[in-house]
């Protein structure tokens, strides 16, 4: 993490806003009234012990959950629920707790795949893959590379994922996700089993990604550290509820996040 | 003989045109030459012939600055590969003409930024076209190029740097960047930094610092803007001589502080193209690029022996890729320091290791036959047809598959050179019918010195005089050569330059050697000063003794002691790939490289390696007195950060000495443990101190015997 | 016009004017429906607990209905054959464990099934080549089943119960029962009922993987082996039975891979609907449509709840 | 050790991207197809070509189409015998509505029929997955079959109920119907499946395979990068179903000549269905390596005994076929749950690393 961490952009306008989201799995309440937003160009970090519903909120964010009350009010049009496919549309990517990759296909193919809402080319052409469906596959391939070269795993290009290290693979998911350039990423644990070196690097990327390209992230973690040193503001959850929302060192020293860190038995901080 | 080469000269620009596929005019002459001249010239026991001999460029041969070879290249070979990098994913190609756009439009910018003829200017970073792009632009404004370590710590980079007095840093990435921002304040002189990748620069201050980019859209600009500027430039590539200073190679010295070897542009056109011709080289080969620009060889090889022949450069996309951009490209000509041809030994090895037991009896058996014959079948001797059908069955099941897995299938001509290779190494790859030779060179001579013939390759010499080159023994059997091609002085240290350059153009090469009497070719002991006897007087040649022991896949490095002492102890460092794997076969378990270091069965291995090594230097009578008696393993790596090793690999041994002089001690005081604390250098810099209890072993050691007659040959 | 009259009002004429044909033709979809629901059992007990959809569960009861009137046929008195026939049935249990399912633990589910289609062809091909092709007739007399029928004269004709039929609803309520105990009341029960959460618990429940997979599949075995006793005592015992097993499916989808009790019901439903439509509405379409109506029940029944009658929601997580 | 890649290095993407990026590969690909196109043609016999090659090149086709749905789009179909069905009748209906249109092409439209039935039993794809959906298939299965035989309109009202396949010429030469030589038969069925060979590999290569593999590997992460879940699987529904639907034509137009409903019964559909298994899933080469293994060594077999001079039954050895066809399956499952052309791939990573173990 070279250079100075102070930010030379303005944190923008509202980009996503949770308002009063509820979500419930049967009996089960994940998320109570939850409200926050996060602003563009920021690294907003949402954090919480075990099963607070970190999330359970990242998926009602991109549309794999409905949430049965509250709304979510996305580039400032307001909706009861995202949709997957509107979200991904709209500019939301996502990684996942415990890798979703395409273990079946290369590193680079699974890149690929990132770009699939880019690429339009129609089905006859794919029949013959010449002409303008070539053409379309190597602009895209030429903007891929340009993420492998960023997340530098150009020596493993053509390996099938499944075979790679878990921290390679997670490096591959970031790298997916931003193969479609979105607006908003969102990182679920992005360095949940990486060791020092490995959660080193993982935070240059983060940051990289939100310097070089400008893209707003959202991530849950873990280690504490990482947070401070990454996050703009930290939303904290437990029990599904918001108990606090501010700057990392606000956060830091605010009674209800140690209570819900350190005084509840059920409060386990990995 | 001079007048011939002017005449033919005169006739050039059309004979470029018919002779095609030879690289340009320089080349063409020499290429001549050399054929007038062969076999019986170059050698040095008669200096007069030998001054006769060297093909002397006439100062008005028009191709005397690598600028003008790439001008020249872009209009005579325009539409051919000039550079390849292997970049996002596939080798983005440069044609002579491309290269030329790039190379005119950069150096223009850095004109325009203020650049000026005589000015110094660092290079740092990995073999990336633009880099070279940067060198070549420079030299076309007359500044000197000053290529830098690219691993170098800020420490060396602040020294080399302040001392040459640089102005213009043109660097790869933001690593580099760091470094020098590091010792700014100690670079009074240097008022700019060019990086190529902007990656993680963006909160940069951006007031020194510009991306390559900006610098060639400046140029671009300035040539649409201004009409003259292109014959400006083109007259300022024009006036250069081939008498200029071209560039300053920092020689990361095996003692003290680095030398600024400065070479003209003379020296190093006039040595690539002997090099070229000596070895037939023309537009058609592939070399891959990835030693370290600032080393010399690298700076020839890709460089200005690329220019002067029209070959292409291949820049590979990681340095981890190497192989495998090598096996993509097929190289043909090469050009490394054994210890690459000792990684590739050791890798080979090891992978092998691993393979099902017929698949390692069959590599076993066609690996002996290779032995038995593959050199002689090299070397065009008559073997009996079984051999052939033998050796060509193992081509197809073995060496074939073997080589193209590295992609050496292509190699035509392969040299080792900067530093001895053990001959059973050297013997390896010749069996396996690659084209191995020897060179001795030294950047003082813009590489060569002497190099062996295709016909007259042996693995203990290192060959006779490169064209051009006089060589004399001096009566303390120091290695004295001049040639067109030796250097003009270090830069500021007319001192040091005196004690290595005589006024008569010889140069002390510090290295001691003798004219091996059976092949007529120089054979290099050891440096002068680490020549050695023990306490009895008997001759003790530590670098012979450490090359045989590197020869074992499982030892890395080596350091033999005994000068002025009772006998010979030995240093060793395990090689981490071939003990670890090892150590997995034989479930030897281990947390680190010290405890894998210490274990008694590594011990144990290597005491075998030692003893053998015993056996060996028991045949040769000179050697036979200087066996090894006692060992250890040492628990870190030897490493370039810590000044145990040069930038090129080579083991500084008095460094190593005092910085472990407890094992030392211990060595000699026949005690059977030893404690040490050292401290190391983190990549990152910061530094760290580790302890280790490290075991000392005796090993016996063997009768001499006589000498075996037939092994020289 | 016509046709409409012919699909929305004439059946319901039909079934006003004729309640006796109705209720014979409930009692047949419900006899049927009896036997498809053991079949279906057959299924959800291996599914459940080694997550094996066993395709071979047709050919089984072929098979077990073979071996029995074959080992009868080649002169072994009745009861013995059914005797020697449970043995077989379990030597096929064990034999699938050990050659089948133990090699491909933790295989996808994708594989086993496959490899159950294995079974399946192989079951085909051996039962052919031991006893040959050709139709046999169920030894129905020799295992004491009853025959003949009982005859209700009323609701203006009269409705004749298949004394073989009442035996196999009789049989199949018993063979329920006896499953239901054997879940809910013993160990191996209840063990295996944790197979079906998880193979963790089963392991602690002290019962070895192997065992349990051996258990299910003999069960599976004695549920075909009864199917099969039943189905060729009302027809025949030839391979043509296989495909009853096929028309087994729905039920599965109506009642959840994974439930009893919804075995049970889909199959009294899909053996109810079947018959009736063949009945009345059949000849619309020139017949047979017995052979697919039940699939078209299923998929309907599927597009509206996923997990079938009786499975539980599925949340997927990720 | 064939494989000598040396100075085999890529300039561009598009080379880079190839469906056969090693020289050697295009190499042996060249070779097969000249053996294919014009040694079988020289010097096989009339056995070779009718009842091993023609077969053989039909069910590799019908083989790939169901491995796109299976293999590449991960859903499991049990109706492709259905679908062939709907080729071979729709590809009778078209003939003969319009005898004058070449029947090469109507084979291929035929194709576009089972395309669309395909898709609409594909619909329940979207609520249902695994084995519910398996069985949904088998509601296509039955319900077709019983459509070829209730259904007279089909078979154009023909006495026995079967498909009976009217002689067609091109450009003069007779290549369906009775006079049709197995010879030119061969050559249409070849290069027809040689092209769509061609295209498949096309589609798996690009955007379409990549959309499909991601949701075969894991769907919730493929609709989260946009990819519409049921427009990937409906179209991987239709083209497996026109594969099906061409190689269903071809069958019964170019080999059998003459069938009734039940050559699409369901054991059919089994019988594709172990081909792609033995063959790999996933793999285009593999269906052909299943098809081969699958249909020709029933053959093997029967010869066998024959060869030892051995009196066997016809139908014993059909018998032996099961039970060997059985064992082959699971024996495979056990041995190489990704078929034969992952043992391919074994080898030819071997070849490439060779003498290196890895």
């Amino acid at each position: 993490m070279k250079g100075p961490r102070a930010r030379d952009v303005d944190l923008g306008t509202v980009l996503l806003a949770v308002e009063n989201v509820s979500l419930a799995f049967g009996g089960v309440q994940a998320l109570t009234d939850v409200s926050f937003d996060i602003r563009k160009g920021e690294i907003r970090a949402i954090i919480g012990p075990n099963g607070a519903g970190k999330t359970s909120m990242l998926n009602v964010i991109n549309g794999f959950y409905q949430p049965n009350s509250g709304r979510i009010i996305f580039k400032g049009e307001p909706r009861a629920a995202m949709r997957p496919y509107a979200a991904a549309q709209g500019g939301i990517a996502r990684t996942f707790q415990n890798l979703a990759l395409f273990r079946g296909m290369t590193v680079l193919d699974n890149i690929m795949a990132g770009r699939a809402l880019k690429m339009r080319r129609g089905f006859f052409w794919q029949l013959i893959r010449h002409g303008p469906a070539l053409k379309e596959e190597v602009e895209h391939r030429r903007r891929v590379e340009e993420i492998i070269d960023f997340l530098e795993i150009a020596a493993i290009r053509k390996i099938q994922v499944g075979r790679l290290p878990y921290g390679l693979q997670k490096r591959v998911e970031l790298g997916r996700a931003l193969a479609m350039e979105p607006d908003l990423l969102l990182l679920d644990e992005p360095m949940a089993g990486m060791n020092l070196e490995e959660k080193e690097d993982m935070s240059r990327f983060i940051l990289d990604v939100n310097r070089e390209y400008g893209t707003t992230i959202a991530l849950i973690e873990h280690d504490m550290g990482v947070v401070m040193d990454l996050s703009d503001r930290v939303v904290v959850l437990d029990y599904g509820q918001k108990i606090a929302d501010a700057a990392p060192n606000g956060v830091k020293c605010d009674k209800n996040v140690i209570r819900a860190y350190l005084g509840e038995p059920h409060g386990t901080s990995a | 003989m001079i007048a011939r080469i002017a005449g033919t000269c005169a006739l050039l620009p059309e004979h470029v045109l018919q002779l095609g596929r030879l690289g340009t005019c320089s080349l063409t002459v020499l290429a001549q030459v050399l054929r007038w001249q062969k076999p019986r010239h170059f050698t040095a026991f008669d200096p007069v012939t030998s001054g006769q001999g060297n093909p002397v460029l006439s100062p008005d041969l028009t191709l005397d600055t690598v600028p003008k070879l790439l001008l020249h290249n872009a209009r005579a070979i325009t539409g051919r590969p000039a550079v390849r990098h292997k970049d996002f994913g596939i080798w983005q190609t440069w044609t002579w003409r491309e290269t030329l756009n790039q190379v005119r439009a950069f150096s223009i910018g850095l004109a325009e930024l203020g650049l000026k003829r005589g000015d110094r200017f660092a290079i740092i970073g990995g073999n990336r076209p633009r880099l070279y792009w940067a060198i070549c632009a420079g030299q076309a404004l007359g500044a000197v190029p000053v290529p830098v370590y690219a691993d170098a710590v800020a420490e060396e980079m602040a020294y080399v740097l302040a001392h040459a007095e640089v102005t213009l840093a043109v660097v790869q990435d933001q690593e580099q960047v760091d470094k020098i921002a590091a010792v700014a304040d100690r670079l009074p002189h240097l008022a700019r930094v060019i990086y190529d990748e902007p990656r993680g620069l963006k909160d940069y201050g951006h007031g020194r610092l510009n991306t390559f980019e900006d610098v060639q859209r400046i140029g671009d600009e300035k040539l649409a803007s201004d009409g003259e500027c292109l014959g400006r430039w083109e007259d300022g590539i024009a006036v250069g001589k081939g008498s200029d200073l071209s560039i300053i190679l920092y020689t990361s010295g095996t003692t003290g502080r680095s030398k600024g070897v400065m070479l003209t542009h003379q020296n190093t056109i006039i040595s690539a193209c002997n090099a070229n011709a000596f070895d037939h080289l023309d537009q058609d080969e592939e070399v891959i690029a990835y030693l370290p620009l600032a080393w010399v060889g690298d700076y020839m090889l890709s460089y200005v022996q690329s220019y002067a022949a029209g070959y292409c450069v291949n820049c590979p996309e990681t340095p981890e890729t190497v192989v495998q951009d090598r096996r993509e490209i097929g190289t043909t000509y090469a050009l490394a320091p054994p210890r690459v041809y000792e990684t590739l030994l050791t890798l080979i090895m090891v992978r092998m290791a691993d393979a099902g037991a017929l698949k390692r009896k069959l590599f076993d058996f066609f690996l002996s036959v290779a032995k038995r014959w593959g050199e002689k079948i090299l070397d065009g001797e008559r073997v009996p047809p079984t051999a052939r059908l033998l050796y060509g069955l193992g081509n197809f099941l073995v060496y074939g598959p073997l080589k193209n897995q590295f992609g050496l299938s292509r190699i035509r001509v392969g040299y080792t050179a900067g530093e001895a290779i053990g001959p059973e190494i050297f013997r390896f790859y010749r069996a396996l019918g690659l084209n191995l030779k020897q060179l001795y060179g030294q950047t003082e001579a813009s590489v060569y010195v002497t190099a062996q013939l295709d016909d007259e390759v042996d693995a203990e010499t290192v060959g006779k005089p490169s064209p051009g080159v006089e060589v004399q023994i001096s009566e303390k059997g120091e290695v004295l050569y001049r040639s067109p091609g030796v250097f003009v002085g270090y830069y500021k240290d007319p001192d040091g330059t005196a004690e290595v350059l005589t006024t008569d153009g010889w140069v002390h090469s510090g290295d001691a050697g003798f004219f091996d009497s059976k092949t007529g070719q120089l054979k290099i002991i050891d440096r002068v000063k680490d020549v050695g006897r023990l306490k009895d007087g008997t001759l003790f040649a530590p670098k012979y003794i450490e090359n045989k022991l590197k020869y074992y896949p499982n030892i890395r490095e080596a350091v033999a002691i005994g000068a002025g002492r009772d006998f010979v102890c030995a240093m060793v460092n395990i090689d981490l790939t071939a003990v670890g794997s090892w150590a997995e076969r034989n479930n030897v378990v281990y947390g680190s490289y010290q405890e894998l270091a210490g274990h008694p069965l590594v011990y144990e291995m290597i005491a075998q390696h030692i003893d053998e090594v015993n056996r060996s230097l028991a045949e040769e009578e000179v050697m036979a007195g200087a066996q090894i008696r006692r060992f250890l393993v040492l628990h870190k790596e030897l490493d370039p950060d810590d000044g145990e090793l040069t930038r090129t690999q080579k083991i500084r041994r008095g460094h190593i000495v005092d910085r472990y002089s407890p094992l030392v001690e211990a060595l000699y005081d026949r005690s059977t443990q030893a404690q040490i604390t050292t401290e190391i250098t983190f990549d990152d810099g910061h530094k760290g101190a580790i302890a280790a209890r490290i075991t000392i072993r005796d090993i016996n050691s063997y009768p001499a015997r006589a000498p075996k007659l037939e092994r020289a040959a | 016009m016509d046709l409409l009259y012919k699909i929305f009002i004439d059946p319901f004429v039909q079934m006003g004017t004729a309640p006796d044909l109705l209720v014979q033709t409930l009692w047949d979809g419900f006899v049927a429906g009896a036997l498809y629901a053991l079949i279906a059992l057959g299924f959800v007990l291996i599914f459940k607990a080694s997550g094996v959809f066993n395709f071979a569960q047709g050919i089984m009861v072929v098979f077990a209905a073979l071996t029995l009137v074959g080992l009868h046929e080649r002169g072994v008195p009745a009861f013995l054959a059914l005797g020697l026939t449970i043995v077989v049935m379990l030597a096929l249990a064990i034999g699938v464990e050990r050659l089948v399912l133990r090699p491909l633990v933790n295989q996808s589910d994708f594989i086993l099934f496959m490899a159950t289609f294995g079974l399946t062809y192989f079951l085909i091909g051996l039962g052919q080549l031991v006893f040959g092709g050709n139709p046999k007739v169920m030894i129905a007399n020799d295992l004491y089943l009853p025959s003949g029928a009982i005859e209700f004269r009323g609701l203006g004709g009269f409705v004749s119960f298949q004394k073989i039929d009442i035996a196999a609803v009789g049989i199949t309520s018993i063979m329920v029962a006896v499953l239901a105990v054997f879940f809910q009341r013993t160990r191996i029960g209840r063990a295996l009922r944790a197979v079906a959460d998880s193979h963790q618990a089963a392991l602690s429940v002290g019962i070895s993987l192997e065992q349990i997979w051996v258990i299910v599949w003999f069960a599976a075995g004695i549920v075909a082996l009864t199917t099969g006793i039943m189905w060729g005592a009302r027809s025949q015992v030839d391979f043509s039975l296989e495909i009853i097993a096929l028309r087994a499916l729905p039920v599965l989808i109506l009642g959840g891979l994974t439930s009893i009790p919804g075995a049970i019901v889909g199959g009294l439903i899909i053996g109810v609907g079947e018959k009736l439509v063949e009945f009345y509405w059949g000849p619309l379409l020139g017949g047979g449509i017995d052979t697919w109506f039940s699939y078209v029940i299923a998929l309907g029944f599927l597009v509206f709840r996923p997990q079938g009658l009786f499975g539980e929601k599925l949340i997927e997580r990720i | 050790m064939f494989y000598r890649e040396v100075g085999q290095y890529k300039t561009s993407y598009a080379a880079d991207m190839a469906v056969f990026p090693i020289l050697q590969d295009r190499i042996g690909l060249a070779i097969i197809l000249v053996i294919a196109f014009v040694l079988v043609p020289l010097l096989g016999n009339d056995f070779l070509l009718n009842s091993v090659l023609i077969p053989f090149l039909i069910f590799s086709l019908a083989t790939i189409g169901l491995n796109l749905l299976t293999g590449y789009a991960g859903l499991l179909s049990l109706g492709t015998g259905a679908f062939m069905g709907v080729g071979a009748y729709a590809c009778l209906k078209l003939t003969t509505s319009f005898p004058l249109v070449n029947i090469v092409i109507w084979i291929l439209v035929s194709g576009f029929f089972s395309a669309a039935v395909g898709t609409l039993f594909g619909l329940p794809s979207l609520r249902i997955k695994g084995f519910y959906l398996a069985v949904a298939t088998l509601a296509a299965q039955f319900f077709l079959e019983w459509c070829f035989t209730r259904i007279p309109w089909l078979y154009n009202n023909s006495v026995s109920g079967a498909i009976e396949v009217p002689l067609r010429k091109l450009m003069g030469v007779p290549i369906t119907g009775p006079t049709a030589t197995s010879l030119t038969r061969y050559l249409v069925v070849l290069s027809i499946v040689v092209v769509m060979t061609w295209i498949a590999a096309n589609l798996v290569h690009g955007r379409i395979g990549r959309m499909w593999m991601s949701v075969r590997d894991m769907d919730l992460a493929a609709e989260l990068i946009g990819i519409r879940l049921l427009r990937a699987k409906l179209l991987a529904f239709a083209v497996s179903s026109f594969y099906s639907g061409v190689a269903g034509a071809m069958l019964v137009f170019l080999w059998y000549g003459g069938a009734e409903a039940d050559v699409f019964n369901i054991n059919q559909s089994f019988l594709i269905l172990f081909m792609v298994i033995i063959g790999g899933l996933g793999t285009l080469i593999g269906s052909y390596f299943g098809a081969a293994l699958i249909y020709i060594l029933p053959i093997g077999l029967r010869a066998i005994p024959a060869a030892f001079g051995l009196p066997i039954r016809p139908a014993t050895s059909e018998q032996l076929t099961f039970v060997i066809v059985g064992m082959l399956i699971i024996i495979f499952l056990v041995l190489e749950p990704n078929g034969l052309a992952r043992l391919w791939q074994i080898a030819k990573q071997k070849l490439r690393v060779w003498p290196f173990p890895y």
